[in-house]
């Protein structure tokens, strides 16, 4: 299953609701504000180092790139264009936004 | 593959059009199929040809028209979402003896059952929002 | 609601899960969440509705919205049975964050681990989030 | 005393344009001067003629409406917020070059400076938003 | 100074920022989904108590009875309707929303 | 932005703060703010800028908004030296939780702790949040 999450960990809970509920071998895909959860560093980063033991972390590059974050993006997070978030899409049997 | 994508914000507040739009247009730019984008909530607003954002910022409508026009999108606005948000096409404008109608003709406005057919239909449903 | 029901699927039914977590009245999400619940009760799918993070107050008892002047829609959930619509699921985590137990809940659920709620996701062929 | 109301969000998809109305009513309730009502972001969509929700629900922009007809309320529409989002009326339409516009009589769209205005003139602005 | 806050607390970070910035003696009103921070049992009780050694705590009655919260408020939770809410902002010498 | 400015308002001079609260891109506040910002220097005020929780990721070096395909306002913060609004503040507490340094940033800041920025959002006029 593909889980996309598009809010900041700092603003919102929704990042911490999805890891909480991503069943073992999920791929999680942060969007928009949510890539802020991607990045070394900020209060999410503990959260989300612990999650890749069980969940494969992915962000949108140029959501990254847009909000000036794309050099510090922690290691082991896997990053994607607009393509790559079409191809986790496609490639999980089913996707749920965390709005 | 054939996709279904849900909007349930309006353009420029929240990012979410962007988004639905970019990953449409990837998911076409790859083969895949977009069977429909259903336009709910706040997202009715996404249909109005009344837009006029600033001449060096993205046109959001248009683009949405012109990816749709190009690809022959079946682009759809929930009705009942529509008319608590005064997002109205030429019929409905008539029927609710309104003095005027704001959709832009490359979207079309039919009911929530719309949806639930492309979630049914489609292989994956994309859901973008708030 | 006023939909077309003309299309008939010809007996394909998916599994639907609609995840609410979202509190209700200061905005409209848990209202026309249930909206589209009740139209694809109406194509026969095989419909779940999850009560997560702030969705469960959605089910509170003692709702009174004359203050706020809106219209109140707890009895809709209170409706749902009569549309075959049983499968409403509860995160115990969440309502135990919140203060909140099955008996301030207006209608009968199935309250689930975290654990649980994910593997009811897991198996979702549509997952619609508002 | 004289009190400014920002109003940042539509009708119906937040609570914000409620609690604004409520308090601007209650202000006047008390005595107090209401000297501008000032819709910015999505909140310029509250200036719609072309709503229609349904029959039981508040009708939100006919009771902004009212409670300005009834007390000479300024109701002012950010013209760029407006712009993005497919607000106009007869002239800006014409200016446009659109075929239609969609803003209640009872409302004015103008520029930022009148936020401003608001804050200098009034004692109090208070802020509705999501 | 009257501080307006409009989101629940297990949502949002408005709560916690607002009462991190509230000076001793301000007033806090919770209105819309901020008034399940005036509830008890919830996991923002504890610190909105503590709060509430140095700010006033106000919430909006009608927003407490429209979520079914009206019963379970916080003892010494002042409760307003908008005609109180009217006069907090008047009394203060201004106000802020925590948007 | 095409705004009236024909209301002299007689040499008051009010203390405006904007609050940002809110990353950028991901919603439009933080630009719909600008334009206010602007605007209020045009009325001569007293302008300072706060930049609280996520509000600080608005100050970031390095944005490139291309791939997202919006415009990037970045470079109006830098701008606003020449509108002789100079009084930025930045909460020290927001910046350490994101692991961001006043290096990060696009323009020259004051890092206030919680506690100056209390004192600060207490001394002004108006408080204008988005």
């Amino acid at each position: 299953m593909l889980h996309i999450v598009n809010k900041s960990p700092t603003e919102r809970n929704s990042v911490e609701s999805c890891l909480a509920h991503a069943k073992k071998g999920s791929k999680v895909l942060l969007i928009e504000d949510a890539v802020y959860a991607a990045t070394k560093g900020g209060a999410a980063e503990a959260r989300v180092r612990s999650a890749m033991a069980d969940v494969t972390i992915y962000a949108l590059q140029p959501d990254l790139a847009a909000r000036g974050m794309a050099d510090r993006v922690i290691d082991g997070v896997n990053l994607v264009d607009y393509g790559g978030f079409v191809d986790l899409v496609a490639e999980q049997a089913n996707c749920q936004s965390w709005l | 593959m054939k996709f279904g994508i849900l909007v349930n914000e309006g353009p420029y507040q929240h990012q979410a059009s962007d988004s639905a739009y970019l990953f449409a247009k990837a998911a076409l730019a790859k083969g895949h199929e977009i069977f429909r984008v259903f336009f709910y909530h706040d997202g009715v607003n996404n249909a109005s040809r009344l837009t006029v954002p600033p001449a060096d910022d993205r046109h959001i409508v248009n683009r949405w028209a012109a990816l749709a026009d190009e690809h022959k999108l079946d682009m759809v606005v929930c009705i009942a979402a529509a008319q608590r948000r005064g997002m109205m096409d030429d019929n409905e404008s008539k029927r609710q003896g309104k003095d005027a109608d704001n959709i832009h003709p490359s979207f079309r406005i039919s009911g929530l059952g719309q949806l639930v057919e492309a979630g049914i239909q489609c292989d994956r449903l994309v859901v973008f929002g708030d | 609601m006023s939909e077309e029901m003309d299309m008939e699927e010809g007996g394909t039914i998916k599994k639907f899960m609609f995840v609410n977590r979202k509190a209700p009245y200061g905005t409209i999400y848990a209202l026309e969440s249930l909206e589209v619940v009740l139209i694809s009760a109406a194509f026969e799918q095989d419909v779940s509705l999850a009560f997560v993070d702030d969705g469960v107050y959605q089910l509170m008892k003692g709702i009174n919205t004359d203050g706020i002047e809106m219209k109140s829609f707890a009895k809709t959930y209170r409706a749902l049975e009569g549309y075959d619509i049983e499968k409403l699921y509860v995160d115990r985590e969440s309502m135990e964050a919140r203060g909140i137990s099955e008996d301030d809940l207006i209608v009968d659920v199935q309250v689930v681990s975290a654990a649980e709620m994910a593997d009811l996701m897991n198996e979702q062929d549509v997952v619609l989030s508002f």
